[in-house]
């Protein structure tokens, strides 16, 4: 077995909401309520959720962007949330993050080439002469002309601009990528673009991803491994082909269900959910889904069910799976 | 490689807008007040600076032969009680308002922006030490405060030509909290943007983050800022020198002209006296308020239609 | 033969800008019968939502309607005074908007804003139109009614604020519901419960729903026919199997390739290069060839125009026009 | 929203302590004091009244012992004017309050109108003289304008009184007293609102013009609604809620006296005492009405954040 | 215009620049209707806001003094010259050795309660002014009455040298000389049994409840006071020398709208600061009738004694000769001022100055008493003395000080730089107090006696006041204050003031002028430098 890239062992991130008179930290909203995954080296793992069930919580906290609440998460081996702050910025070149929004992403006020280049200035990763070049290369890696190199960002198009964001963190060389929601904002026929270039990026440099998104269709597509994310916990894990095919937990049937397909001529029987998905803060007891589940029991109510594996690697969170 | 090697930049805007300064200048140069008032108020400075060295008549000195006497071909604007040329001393009068209007936005824009960057940045105690510094400081009302610091400043030595630069530093003294907190709003704001996130991402250390990503997106911000308070400095120099308390004589700025005119034979009888320097404020002050309404317009993002 | 409800003629609404003028609809014919629903579909600004708003005036500067007509039953609505253009709004036709959050005023409750278009259109009282909101809420699926007319829109959730929206669009009972990406801001699980809905309600009540939306799953799901837009024009026009199955215009064949179907897993996804060009700086030639894969000399020079194919489908490409057909291609 | 209020409430403390720990500090380091004031006295009875007075103390101590009076409701007692403090306040500041509140609701009026009025027709010639006028407004300072006025109306007319606030002997009351008032306060009210205007005008405007580009405003001309009640209601009362904040700011200007107009119209109020209080050195007075100021800024900020909660539903569960 | 009263600099003394006269009203008929219509009121301004303590020896205003004057009256009046006369005392005596007083009261005198004023209202109001919590502003030590110290501090239950003979007739005994005695125990007289209703020794406090409350053995009862707008009086029926002519009377409080509140009609006496643009503006309201006369305060520069460089009698000679004060004059009160060459003004008995050094301004002479001093003239044209840099600092209390200009001119002229400095007046006394600074302008309050001027000068109060020490002069300062014959006194002043030039502790300015306009509606008012309008208040009357 290879060794792991990112470990995560019961990680959760509860934010506090401040109340009482003198802010006293009463409540909590269970952004992540203990998550557990790993990513090897050359893996894409994809994160699938409704909005708000934490999928980009788990991504930052990752990056040790937030301070975990519990849990740990190794990368490399080395406890993300064990080192100095010294160390953490070592490190942080080593993983990035490209966000959903490729407007507020980029420094409005920073020309795109030190926008790309400043990090490895700032790190020391390049000699001062050398870094011009090296953002030209990197552009060009990722489908943008050297020539924009001076241009500011709102020069750039939604799309172009997602190339510019992720070729800032292709130019530190990172093993591992966090890509939050990369494509969600864009056209259908940019999405295209960028998918393929996420995918020529992982196959030509061994990258990892956690590729973050709510489009099932997507994740299929660039993913070789899902999470299904309900409410703060993953319900379901498991390859990418196992998991289209042989869908088990009743959110990751209901979620493939209500996927709309672009051919009129297929008219597939929905699984329509209930409701929407309950607050954070004070989420369902017992099994958190069973509030919109069509299947759910008493039993539910009581326990919660713990993630398990049901052979080859396929986890899931179920009572009766 | 990826095929799709976008050759066009975005919408075919082909052009270049390199940088804010000239974007903003290319945006302002459209709006019609805003470029009068800065043709007027260069030459305002014009006036005021270059001005006095045309004129054949000394600010200061005292001539009992020619006391308040009205315009005339010799004195374009009359002379005052101390037989001084007005329009001389008008043009050393707006020096010296300029410089006040000018010197306290600049050290209060200093002042205000360190600050409200290091509270919006770190927060934590130094937020919370700034900001209640500001709250203090904002509660006490205005106009008692500067009437307090202008008698407080006045135990300095300090000679009347220089008694403005500490007018100059009570006006910023009283102006930095407001500005604090302005600056502290956007940065907070920009600190949740994704790319501030970024630099996190990126292990920047923190004092590129401050000073090349958190500080220069202020800079809008600051410019309206900065123009309105140029203004509104003005104006309190003149209030405090109309209770006694701005810039003293002989030394002249805008305000204290108008003071020393206030008996009531000079304000029936003498408007050469108190004209000038009333509608010199109000022209100067309304071109920048002026101006800085379209900066605002061409520099705010909320503004924008 | 389907009776049209709206016909939008030759449609041209520009935006005067500081960058030039951007011709969001240009030149744009749609049709909507009655009891269908016809969908609007495009990328990001080419237009669709100018096009909607312009179904209903609510154009404002720096935008111009310029030219066209757009007849609701056989009137034109663009000659139409202020008075009987507000007897038409939320009446005869109602809008359905993106962002449910941020279509309702956050400062008044659900119940005010939802009786609003009822005490303005109808003749009903009070009690009556209260009444009336609770039974339409009823009908978009939501619960505890009488506890959300009391609540003000920023306590509820996005999918229950669109319901709502949906309750107020249906409240006067309108012959045409312009949705204007009515889902997108959802999740899916959330967005198969509105499509439903809004299925049911075309159904039920034989009310036209224009549909405007950039997933073209959700066309294939919900459409009778549909229009492809492109940098403010309408590239192609046909039934949803001719589009879906037949589709003619290479734009429209690139959409329908980029997107990746779910459990169809591909290696590589089909990319259409370049981008949507800026609507201000167009010239006379097709808006598309500089991204078109048939590229022939004369879409570089001339706008080809919409012709039909057959009697439902319209394409407007020079590929299907007199000039010289490239043999042998491959669609 | 209760919590919320405790809490504000609370944070208030330590400003205030703050505040008047300055405020204290700061008028204990300005040179001279109130025995200077008296070029007449005796240097011998001039040390025997400091000693009395107690100015010789450390400002530590001064200060506890202020702060131990205000504990027994004792506010100090004024050696300009010989009385209670609260009894000099009370008699000027409400010459002042009149003044400043019938301004207020004026420049309210005048500026809700102009800048709702200014925001629909934007960039007309109306809007156009507006924001000149606004501006201008903005820029008169407030002395020059004054003298100007008195000049014009009430010596080369004689239609109004020089200054003051009633004639001179006179005896009026009931209505034709409050007549008398009213007529000696048409310059002083129409330079503050001319002043007022201007900014809120200017405000209002904006509020609005960024209201009407909402989604709601959309969705209300959707639903068919007359324009009037878009503009009345939905867009109105979004527009307001930044201005409420703003009137709540205006509390303690409402009590603080317009130092500069009041000396110009020879109005008997609380600014000309406290400009007085300062020359004279004259602590007590001086102390306890920029304490007051301060108390109702912090007041002021209290219930705009308050008034916000109640009237915008979206903060008020937070 | 007034250039031509604008006499050469170099004249001689006590030639004002404008002589003292009063002008008639040039069309007395044009009184408003506004004050026709006054049928029995006479209004005069007060110049500034009042405190609203109206109790004599409590008021810590001058304008508080100003509004308590015509309600209170004194045992001795002083006249137009400043000479002491009767009052509510019909005549007092002095003992041979000057330190006995007695006093004997009209019989008719009462207060306007009608209650008669009696010796024990005069012991009751020196009682309490030797009461340990008075805080008020007088300085009862200053009539060293015997005992007086051992009752302030508890010693002893009274006040040994009060002695009352019968009702009308108290005796005063003090241990030693001074001529500021009179003054103070001839003082206003308050009644016993209405402010010393509930007096307990050492406490004070009550008194707060009358401050506003006055009551007194004035021509004029108070009637009313509407604060910082006017102080109402109405005609006091029980007065001694029966009830002034006009019922009432009021002080309009105009700041500086005096002028405007006259020419409106809204008053019928106004002052104002005497210049030519005054005059003029007053001789345009044609119902005005018009006095100019000189008062008794004094405008003059402190020099700091203390710092070493003007310990040099020849540097502070040099300063006097150096400034034009002439042109101070002639521009700041366009000639409506006096040259002062001694402290004390031309309308006191004392004023003498024959044979005084007079400080016409001459630069030459200024120069060579520098030059022998020791001050060179350095770079730039500044002096300087053993590297020090002779750089004056002077503060002014004025924001707009007139003399500025002219001095930093003058003063340039002989090498010297004037580096003015702006303060509030607190803050001016408080750094000269402090020695901070090398001169200082001031203005003399109003001056009763030629000692108030001059004992300041005295070395025993070298360090509250300006360092200035003069064995020489010392000598007869306390000569003149000791000396209550005023021909000895005249004489020995005369002296006083050369010795006061040759080495002078200040440079004198000016003495004031004073202007006032009275409407022609009203007669009988008569004024001198020491009591303004109010000698004559129970005379004036309305004749339109
Ligand atoms: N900084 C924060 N403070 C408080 N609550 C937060 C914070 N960040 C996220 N949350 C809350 O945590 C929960 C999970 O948020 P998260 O952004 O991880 O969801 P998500 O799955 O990424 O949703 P989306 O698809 O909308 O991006 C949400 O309820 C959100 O409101
Ligand atoms: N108020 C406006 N001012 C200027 N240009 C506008 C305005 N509204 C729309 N446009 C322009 O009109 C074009 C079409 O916009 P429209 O909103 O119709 O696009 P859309 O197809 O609805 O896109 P989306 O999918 O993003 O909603 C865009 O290029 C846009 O820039
Ligand atoms: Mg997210
Ligand atoms: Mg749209």
């Amino acid at each position: 077995m290879t060794e792991s890239l990112i470990e995560v062992n019961g990680l959760k991130k509860y934010f506090p909401i401040k109340s009482g008179v003198f802010g006293q930290k009463k409540q909590y909203v269970k952004a992540v309520d203990g998550v557990d995954f790993i990513i090897k080296p050359g893996e894409v793992f994809g994160l699938v959720g409704e909005s708000g069930s934490g999928k980009s919580t788990v991504g930052h906290t990752i990056l040790r962007l937030h301070e975990k609440t519990e849990g740990t998460v190794k990368f490399m081996g080395e406890d993300i949330f064990g080192v100095d702050k010294q160390r953490l910025r070592q490190i942080r070149p080593k993983m990035q993050l490209v966000f959903q929004d490729p407007y507020s992403s980029l420094n409005p006020r920073m020309r795109i080439g030190d926008a790309i280049g400043e990090a490895l200035m700032d790190h020391g990763l390049a000699d001062k002469g050398d870094i011009r070049d090296i953002v030209s290369e990197t552009l060009e890696k990722c489908g943008l002309s050297h020539h924009y190199i001076d241009r500011y960002p709102h020069e750039f198009s939604g799309g172009q601009r997602q190339r510019i964001v992720i070729a800032r963190a292709m130019a530190l060389n990172p093993t591992f990528i966090v890509a939050d929601e990369p494509v969600a904002a864009l056209d259908v026929s940019i999405q295209a673009q960028i998918i393929n270039l996420f995918k020529d990026l992982q196959e030509q440099n061994g990258l990892s991803y956690l590729f973050i998104s709510h489009d099932l269709s997507i994740v299929e597509h660039l993913c070789t491994k899902v999470g299904i994310m309900y409410l703060g916990n993953l319900v379901e894990v498991a390859d990418r082909t196992e998991l289209f095919t042989h869908p088990l937990h009743p959110y990751t049937k209901a979620l493939l269900s209500a996927v709309p397909i672009p051919d009129p001529t297929i008219k597939k029987e929905r699984i329509i959910l209930k409701g929407e998905i309950p607050s954070s803060v004070h989420p369902p007891s017992g099994c958190k889904f069973r509030t919109r589940c069509p299947f759910a029991t008493d039993r539910c109510a009581q326990e919660v069910p713990a993630l398990r594996d049901v052979g080859s690697g396929h986890q899931v969170a179920c009572h009766y799976v | 490689m990826n095929s799709a090697t976008v050759k066009h930049a975005n919408h075919g805007q082909s052009t270049k807008r390199p940088s804010l300064w000239k974007d903003t200048w290319k945006k302002i140069r459209k709006k019609k007040l805003a470029m009068g008032s800065l043709y007027f108020l260069v030459f305002i400075f014009l006036f005021c600076f270059i001005g006095p060295f045309l004129s054949p008549y000394a600010g200061q000195s005292v001539n009992s032969a020619i006391i308040n006497q009205p315009p005339s071909s010799l004195h374009w604007m009359g002379t005052d009680k101390f037989g001084r040329d007005v329009l001389t001393r008008l043009m050393l009068a707006g020096r010296i308002s300029l410089t006040v209007g000018l010197a306290s936005m600049v050290i209060s824009i200093i002042l205000g922006s360190a600050l409200g960057a290091i509270s919006g940045y770190y927060r934590g105690w130094p937020d919370t030490i700034i900001m209640r510094l500001a709250d203090v400081l904002m509660s006490i009302p205005g106009l008692p405060l500067l009437l307090l610091m202008g008698a407080l400043l006045s135990e300095l030595k300090v000679e009347p030509e220089y008694r403005i630069y500490l007018v100059m530093l009570m006006l910023s003294f009283v102006g930095w909290p407001g500005l604090a907190r302005l600056v502290r709003g956007e940065i907070l704001t920009f600190r949740e943007q994704a790319f501030m996130k970024a630099t996190e991402v990126l292990g920047l250390k923190d004092r590129r983050k401050i000073f090349s990503h958190l500080l220069p997106n202020t800079v809008p911000l600051l410019i309206v800022v900065a123009t309105l308070n140029v203004a509104g400095a003005i104006l309190s120099e003149s209030a405090l020198s109309f209770l006694g308390l701005g810039v003293v004589p002989p030394a002249a700025s805008w305000g204290n002209m108008i003071d020393s005119a206030n008996s009531l034979i000079d304000f029936q009888q003498r408007p050469w006296l108190w004209v000038p320097p009333g509608f010199a404020i109000f022209l100067t002050v309304i071109s920048i308020n002026l101006l800085g309404d379209g900066l605002r317009d061409v520099l705010d993002p909320k503004m924008k239609q | 033969m389907a009776t049209p409800l709206l016909e939008i003629k030759d449609l041209q609404t520009t935006f005067y800008t500081e960058h030039g003028s951007v011709k969001a609809s240009n030149h744009v014919n749609v049709t909507v019968n009655k009891g269908e629903i016809v969908c609007l579909v495009g990328e990001s600004g080419c237009g669709k939502s100018v096009t909607a708003m312009s179904i209903m005036k609510l154009i404002e500067a720096p935008g111009v309607i310029e030219g066209g007509q757009i007849l609701f039953q056989d009137q034109d609505i663009l000659t139409l005074g202020n008075k009987a253009l507000r007897n038409l709004r939320g009446n005869d036709i109602a809008m359905i908007f993106q962002e449910p959050m941020s279509a309702l005023n956050p400062v008044y409750t659900i119940g005010d804003q939802m009786m609003e278009p009822l005490l303005q259109h109808t003749k009903l009282s009070k009690n009556e139109a209260y009444d009336k909101c609770i039974e339409l809420m009823e009908k978009v699926g939501l619960s505890r009614t009488k506890q959300l007319m009391k609540s003000y829109p920023h306590e509820l959730s996005g999918g229950m604020l669109q319901r709502i929206m949906i309750a107020i669009a249906l409240s006067c009972d309108p012959k045409l519901i312009i949705a204007d990406e009515p889902t997108t801001a959802l999740d899916v699980t959330i967005q198969a419960q509105i499509l439903e809905i809004l299925k049911e309600i075309n159904k039920e009540l034989q009310t036209s729903i224009l549909f405007i939306t950039h997933d073209l799953g959700v066309v294939a799901e919900m459409a009778d026919r549909v229009v492809v837009m492109y940098a403010g024009k309408v590239v192609e026009e046909g039934t949803v199997l001719e589009i879906f199955k037949e589709p003619k215009h290479p734009y429209t064949k690139g959409l329908l390739h980029a997107k990746p179907v779910i459990n169809k897993f591909q290696e590589r996804l089909y990319t259409i290069p370049g981008q949507v060009p800026d609507l201000s700086t167009l010239g006379d030639h097709c808006f598309f060839q500089d991204r078109c894969e048939y590229r022939m000399d004369i879409c570089g020079q001339s706008m080809p125009a919409l012709t039909s194919e057959s009697t439902t489908h319209c394409v407007a490409c020079w590929l299907y026009k007199e000039a010289p057909r490239k043999k042998g291609l491959k669609i | 929203m209760k919590e919320y209020i405790i809490r504000r409430v609370l944070i208030s403390i330590p400003i205030l302590i703050g505040t008047s720990f300055l405020i204290f500090y700061l008028f204990a380091l300005l040179p001279g004091d109130y025995v200077d004031s008296n070029p007449s006295l005796t240097p011998q009875r001039a040390a025997e009244l400091r000693e009395f007075y107690g100015f010789n103390e450390p400002v530590i101590k001064r200060y506890f012992n202020w702060i131990a009076g205000i504990f027994h409701g004792d506010l100090g007692f004024s050696f300009q004017y010989q009385q209670p403090v609260t009894k000099v306040i009370n008699q000027f500041i409400w010459n002042s309050f009149i003044v400043s509140i019938i301004s207020l609701v004026i420049t309210w009026i005048i500026a809700l109108i102009t800048g709702v009025y200014s925001a629909m027709k934007q960039y007309s010639i109306f809007d156009s003289f507006v924001t000149f006028f606004v501006f201008a407004a903005m820029s008169i300072p407030s002395f020059f304008i004054g003298l100007l006025l008195i000049k014009i109306f009430a010596i080369d007319m004689n239609l109004l009184p020089v200054g003051g606030m009633i004639d001179v002997g006179s005896n009026t009351t009931g209505l034709a007293h409050y007549v008398e008032i009213g007529r000696h306060m048409i310059l002083p009210v129409f330079i503050l609102v001319l002043l007022g205007t201007g900014s809120l005008t200017r405000y209002v405007r904006t509020s609005m013009l960024e209201v009407v580009r909402q989604d709601y405003i959309r969705t209300a001309r959707a639903k068919g609604l007359k324009e009037s009640k878009i503009i009345f209601k939905h867009a109105l009362k979004n527009a307001l809620l930044p201005c409420i904040t703003l009137l709540a700011f205006e509390l303690p200007a409402l009590f603080s006296g317009a130092i500069i107009i009041e000396q110009v119209f020879n109005w008997p109020g609380i600014g000309q005492v406290q400009l007085e209080s300062l020359n004279n050195r004259d602590y007590p007075v001086l102390m306890t009405f920029t304490m007051f100021l301060s108390f109702l800024t912090i007041l002021g900020n209290l219930f705009a954040d308050v008034a916000y909660a109640a009237v915008d539903p979206r903060i008020r569960l937070k | 215009t007034n250039n031509s009263n604008n006499t050469s600099s170099g004249q001689s003394s006590k030639v004002a620049s404008i002589k003292d006269e009063s002008l008639k009203a040039a069309s007395p008929d044009s009184v408003p209707a506004k004050a026709l219509n006054r049928k029995d009121t006479f209004i005069a301004t007060l110049s500034t806001n009042p405190g609203g303590a109206f109790l004599p020896n409590f008021y810590k205003t001058g304008y508080d003094g100003n509004v308590s004057s015509p309600i209170f009256d004194g045992l001795v009046d002083i006249n137009e010259k400043g000479e002491y006369t009767p009052k509510l005392a019909e005549k007092w005596e002095i003992s041979k050795d000057g330190k006995t007083y007695t006093f004997h009261i009209r019989k008719n005198a009462k207060f306007s309660d009608g209650k008669p004023v009696t010796s024990e209202d005069v012991a009751f109001t020196l009682s309490i002014l030797h009461d340990p919590s008075y805080a008020g502003d007088t300085d009862i030590s200053r009539a060293h009455i015997i005992g007086g110290e051992d009752y302030k501090k508890g010693k002893a239950k009274t006040i040994k040298g009060i002695e009352i003979v019968d009702d009308q007739t108290i005796t005063i005994k003090t241990d030693s000389v001074d001529v500021q005695a009179l003054s103070i125990l001839g003082g206003p007289v308050l009644s016993k049994a209405y402010y010393g209703k509930g007096y307990h020794f050492g406490n004070l406090d009550y008194l707060k409840d009358l401050y506003q409350k006055p009551m007194g053995a004035g021509p004029y009862k108070f009637d009313k006071y509407i604060p910082n707008q006017e102080v109402r009086y109405v005609a006091n029926e029980n007065y001694w020398n029966g009830a002034p002519k006009i019922k009432h009377f009021i002080y309009k409080i105009a700041n500086e709208n005096g002028l405007q509140y006259f020419q409106a009609g809204d008053v019928d006496f106004a002052g104002f600061t005497a210049n030519a643009d005054n005059l003029e503006q007053l001789k345009s309201v044609g119902f005005a009738n018009i006095d100019i006369y000189t008062g008794t305060p004094i405008s003059f520069i402190s020099i700091n004694n203390k710092k070493e460089y003007m310990k040099d009698a020849k540097v502070r000679q040099a300063l006097n000769y150096g400034l034009n004060r002439q042109q101070i004059i002639d521009t700041v009160y366009q000639g409506y001022g006096e040259v002062a060459n001694i402290p004390i003004a031309p309308v006191s008995w004392a004023y003498n100055d024959e044979g005084v050094r007079k400080f016409n301004y001459d630069p030459k002479k200024a120069k060579e008493l520098l030059d022998e001093a020791g001050w060179k003239v350095g770079k730039n044209g500044i002096r300087e003395k053993d590297g020090k840099k002779l750089e004056l600092v002077y503060l002014s209390a004025k924001s707009d000080d007139g003399l500025i200009p002219i001095a930093k001119e003058n003063y340039k002229e002989i090498g010297i730089n004037l580096k003015p400095e702006f303060s509030d007046f607190n803050a001016l006394v408080s750094k000269v107090d402090k020695g901070n600074y090398d001169l200082a302008s001031f203005s003399t309050p109003m001056i009763m006696d030629p000692n108030d001027v001059v004992a300041d000068y005295h070395s025993k109060n070298a360090d509250k006041n300006n360092g200035y020490k003069n064995p020489a002069l010392d000598k007869l300062i306390e000569e003149g204050q000791n000396t209550l014959d005023q021909e000895k006194r005249k004489e020995i002043y005369h002296k006083l003031y050369k010795e006061f030039a040759d080495n002078p502790p200040i440079i004198l300015l000016n003495y004031r002028k004073i202007l006032n306009g009275v409407s022609s509606r009203i007669d009988g008012v008569k004024q001198d430098p020491y009591n303004g309008i109010l000698s004559s208040l129970t005379e004036v009357d309305i004749t339109k």
